[in-house]
């Protein structure tokens, strides 16, 4: 009872603030929370990455096995992506086998991995129709002040980035790093009356979670598009994300590419 | 497996131009147990949808006091496709279902039915790409048969690229081998399109291809709209009742009783346009 | 509460009718409803079949895999019968894991095909100990308005009676018919006090489920029993029942094949 | 594998007659904690029951206001087959699980525990054909044991055509290589068969063979009826108490009293009679 | 409630002869249950126990199996433990998957049967890398009155040195006795303010189940321990349990011998 | 594989003596939405904890109206080791989630919260030999955090038998090549161990052995405590606020303000102490 009215309080406020034209933690409608990326933070996965958005974190670990691939792709390598919201990372989150939320992540990050091209699964075939590596992208969410879907999407492209494929280790050859070719960004934008939040945080989604998140490559072009929560999105508020989406994407993925190279193998400070 | 070439001469595979469907056949009413249904083809696609309640909620903890809870079931016969399906769900169809009754819950006026539950299940029988947008149609249609007061239509279908062209409603080859697949559900109220009830898009498309995509749709959905109206029609002829409660159902009433000349339902309709 | 009394006052008023040698829908006793059987429905699958029974609506498909045979019987391919109560075909069938009714279903029908050897098994050898056919029978319920065991046992034969095993597309040799050498037919009654009714519709049901499913072979012959429901059974009743419907068998199987002959390849008016 | 000669010079592979059952060992009351129990030996199946209850059900929403909800749970212990079996309930044992609470379901008398639950738990340690017909015969016995009031005692056996005769009670082989299996379980009243509980059957027979299996298998369950009722009298005996509420340990222990001597609990008896 | 208040009633007067220096049942502190063990119960087991400990009873059955070994242990069998604790046993089982109860009974058996080496596992090699004996040890609770843990530990034990390997079924060699070279014994006390109970029945688990567990060989070393139930053991009870645990054990071991050596291969009064 | 030698001139692989600890890390309040967090890296272990509660516990029935019911889930992330470990709890999780609860419950002052949960959430994002007690050591940290009432620090540390030396704190290769592996918790309360909370064996060790193992582990968990402590007081600083309700934190708060002149709190310290 008391949470109902306390959570009404906080729509009340939010609400009011966005439609005063600002956002409650005072960034601007298309501002991003500070980013924090961490690669190679798990030793022991072939690829791993730690992305801050904001308070909200994730963790992506990859990891290489190798398999057969599917008979109507023979030549190329496997992507599995799967997302576990695990209940550390929420109050609302449960334990248990993955419910519709971690699926839709779980495949939205995938789309724009694999639409994007974003790994050449061409040179992940070991012997055509026989051996292909597969690449297990594995999303664990810790803390989720919200915007999950973009700080996963980052963490799973800057692990993919630094992952080596451990060909030695199951004597196939040499190791070689995984062959990234592209960088796809998605932007989540919250959608409140005719106004557009660019990575929304926990707070601002007391008001819904009425979401659009539109992914885009190095070119600019689109590669995925969800529109997620249960809402009902004019045709011409969906042109505005569109052009919101991809430019914002282009200032992200500057801010990952210069957190990645910075390195960030820093075990010292991942937590701080 | 080769990619084929998906145009030729200027016309698809199956001899359709760019912005055609496929052949369309919607039925509305074809189960007993169901309070509303509805079979669709689309192309080879056969879906069958059913709709129960408004009804009691169990357990109860299930409910809310304040508006009805929608289910939305999206679910793929073994037999549906060519590689037999292990029956149940898997992570595609929850995704699927999770945004079908996003589509459809804003569009039904759950307001009216607190602490109820209205429930959508949809079966493909046959799958021939496109068939969340197919079932949201099929859906749509038997929530109106259900008498399941709605703010308007929701109408789907799918645009794909294929050898770089912009299509309308890909079937099985042009999805497969295609360069993007966007399917897109919107509502449409006294025949006009509203807004966007579900968008999702996997591929590569410019931002301009991204827009004529939408455009394209949008033709598409209209077509698609009148057969989903003929199809309540011809039931609501059939059986000479009312269709209480959908101002969508009221609409096709009222233009049924002006065109057709029915004229006995007309108090109905006005009291049905109020309740909306 | 109001379900219930509506419950009862239906139950009654079946029972009253059925005392007065009367069934609610002016059927006699041992009498069917309308029988219509179509084929050839899913393009897809190798074979199909959709079977209404009054308002009672059953599609069944049948998928050929290639599998290894089991180790006692190496030479002979396999049959695999499984029932999903979709909740679309009723308002008390709830999605989920096949409960104790579907799993019935599935194992009632599967003994009626498998004992009257309905399938000539040992041709769906491809290498003895190695490769045989695998039959998946899967029955998919659209509309529960009783008897959904007759329709689907109806459904089951004539989809198998139309099934073309795919050996090109598996590269194992040319497309032959499924070797089909026997036509079952269930009949399963309703046991009210004396009274034996075929073919229960749902209404019907609501004095009680004590069925008895008999299925029988082309010689006449008792291929599958099944007492369902909790209720206790006359041995005098018993005998009545199996001759009963060993001779209904006989009648239904003209109807079902005669409609099978008709062809029912017209996706026109499947629905109508 | 072939399937071996089943019957040579008139007799089964075992040596017995057509029909003759196999060693059948009963005893009741082997467990401590269980409200009722029975161990049961036929052939080579081992089978061990429990009953609990009545007792409370939780959660409470699966009580029934009117009388008591039964559960039955058939199981087979993963070292009871050749093969190990995989710990869990397959397709075959909820099957039977079902058709077996369906047999006992109309002999207890539900109506006098509302709200409660009864629930019976079969295992089988190891399994020889015929497991399903055992398992209810040793229900049968636990109930009583656990003073559960029943109509009468339910008592189950198999007859199979094996090399074109018809046999009572099949093991293994016969189960394997036999032409038809038919379980069949009767009530059994002061005595008398009056019903058929549970009915199955697959195989192929003739009406007139089935007709025939009817009767055979009436002949073998009074044989397993009396040892039915000599185990519930042995523990009568083992513990000098009454048994309570249910008609057939009423009649057993007035049998007792009348034949063996034991007259203590003759008024205890008429009142038992009255219960049911 | 009822239960609550006889509940209460029934700790009250355990806790109250245990402070009188008393058990209910009138044994010792360190005094265990009568103990019988009949090997050879299953037949179609390749072997089999089955153990009682007062009211106790417990089955267990093993079954071999020809496998892959796994990478890193190439030349030896395989032990896999299932317990299952089936509703038939105690009013507090309910049917479903193993529970945490169950799993940690099966792994603490596993862990004194594996850590004392009871097994040769060298010797259940068949190709090294290629084919091992899996050897499955399924516990099966039949009676819960108290101490499972050391009625199956028993059991289990006893069934393995009375179980043959099946080569000759699998055409791999003759039949053999599965080679057993120690005979690990648990000892489960439960701690009662200061006073330490060997072999608990279940009434005794009114007062809490604070549990021990200490497994131990042959030679009187710890194999095995497992501290069970939430409680606090100060450290000097700890060392008391653990005297108390290798000498009672060692006394046990006796016991267990002697009874399997009678043979207990006796159907008849298995039960009795 | 070959067990490699573990000890090589009274070294151990890694360069540690018998009785030293891996590199410790401990930083607590590192998560926004749990209600108290730690991080704690030991050795390659990599831990993160979460508290959430005391909070509402549903459904109902899960209640225990005289205290609260405490969850303790560990989880190992699917990269955190070698072999990608599928998702979600088998047999080892929920083995080690059970006897690290017990080892808590005793300790959380349950009686204080009736009604409600306190859940436990520990993830292994890498794994490395002892990650059962490193997440008891991080749990412990989170509990004071979240400022849940405890009767004292729960630390946890692990002694293995390698190439017959006892060692403390094991790292992969001595667990997995180790002759015994002794994991176990103390409660520890102004500084003095107090009793034993959890404790697990498997190996093989003679009576002597296991005396002295228990032994090196109280050495062990005296400087693992000393760093718990200051992570604690280190997130105090950072915040100025109290920690209440915890007798553990109280402790720590009263330390830092006696060692570190910080005055502002005493009056709540009192408060806390009765509290406890």
């Amino acid at each position: 009872m008391t949470d109902d009215i306390l959570m009404d309080i906080k729509r009340d406020y939010v609400l009011s603030r966005i439609r005063a034209g600002e956002r409650i933690d005072g960034r601007k409608f298309d501002e991003f929370r500070p980013i924090s990326v961490q690669t190679g933070i798990i030793e022991k996965a072939e690829g791993s990455a730690l992305v801050k958005l904001g308070n909200t974190q994730v963790v992506v670990g990859v990891k290489m096995q190798i398999g057969e691939p599917f008979p109507d792709t023979p030549d190329r390598g496997i992507i599995i992506t799967n997302a576990e919201l695990v209940p550390l990372a929420s109050p609302t989150f449960e334990p248990g086998p993955p419910d519709e939320n971690s699926i839709e992540l779980a495949r939205v990050v995938d789309r724009g991995i694999r639409e994007s091209e974003a790994i050449n699964l061409e040179k992940l075939c070991i012997e055509e129709g026989e051996q292909v590596w597969m690449v297990f992208i594995d999303i664990h969410a810790l803390d989720d002040d919200g915007n999950l879907m973009d700080a996963s999407a980052m963490a799973a492209i800057a692990a993919l980035m630094n992952t080596v494929v451990p060909a030695e280790r199951f004597e196939v050859g040499e190791d070689f790093p995984l062959p990234v070719q592209d960088l796809p960004i998605s932007i989540t934008s919250l959608v409140v009356d005719d106004k557009l939040l660019v990575d929304p945080c926990r707070d601002e989604m007391s008001v819904g979670s009425n979401l659009m998140t539109i992914t885009s490559d190095r070119e600019g072009r689109v590669v995925a598009m969800q529109k997620s929560g249960s809402y009902l999105l004019p045709e011409e508020k969906f042109y505005e994300l569109l052009e919101l989406s991809v430019a914002k994407a282009r200032e992200i993925r500057e801010a990952v590419e210069s957190q990645i190279a910075k390195g960030g193998r820093n075990g010292e400070d991942e937590e701080s | 497996m080769e990619k084929p070439k998906l145009i030729v001469d200027g016309k698809r595979l199956d001899g359709r131009g760019f912005e055609e469907l496929r052949p369309i056949k919607i039925e509305a009413g074809v189960l007993k147990r169901a309070d509303g249904s509805c079979y669709l083809e689309m192309g080879k696609n056969k879906i069958i949808a059913a709709v129960y309640g408004p009804r009691e909620v169990h357990p109860r903890h299930l409910q809310d006091p304040s508006k009805a809870v929608i289910r939305y079931r999206y679910n793929m016969a073994p037999f549906s496709v060519e590689e037999r399906k292990k029956p149940g769900p898997d992570r595609r169809s929850v995704e699927i279902s999770k945004v079908s009754r996003e589509a459809l819950e804003p569009v039904i006026m759950k307001e009216l039915f607190p602490r109820s539950g209205i429930d959508v299940f949809v079966e493909v029988l046959q799958a021939d790409a496109g068939t969340r947008t197919a079932c949201l149609n099929a859906a749509s249609v038997a929530l109106i048969d259900a008498g399941v007061a709605m703010r308007g239509m929701i109408t789907a279908v799918a645009v794909a690229k294929v050898d770089g062209q912009l299509v309308l409603d890909p079937m099985k080859e042009e999805d497969n081998y295609g360069e993007a697949d966007v399917p897109i559900a919107f509502l449409i109220r006294n025949g006009r399109i509203e807004a966007i009830a579900l968008l999702q898009m996997d591929g590569r498309l410019t931002l301009e291809e991204t827009r004529r995509a939408i455009e394209l749709a949008k033709k598409g959905v209209m077509q698609i709209y009148k057969l989903q109206r003929e199809a309540i029609m011809r039931k609501y002829m059939r059986e000479g009742e009312d269709y209480e409660g959908s101002a969508e159902a009221a609409e096709v009433a009222k233009e049924l009783s002006e065109n057709e000349g029915g004229s006995e339902k007309e108090g109905g309709q006005s009291e049905q346009e109020v309740k909306e």
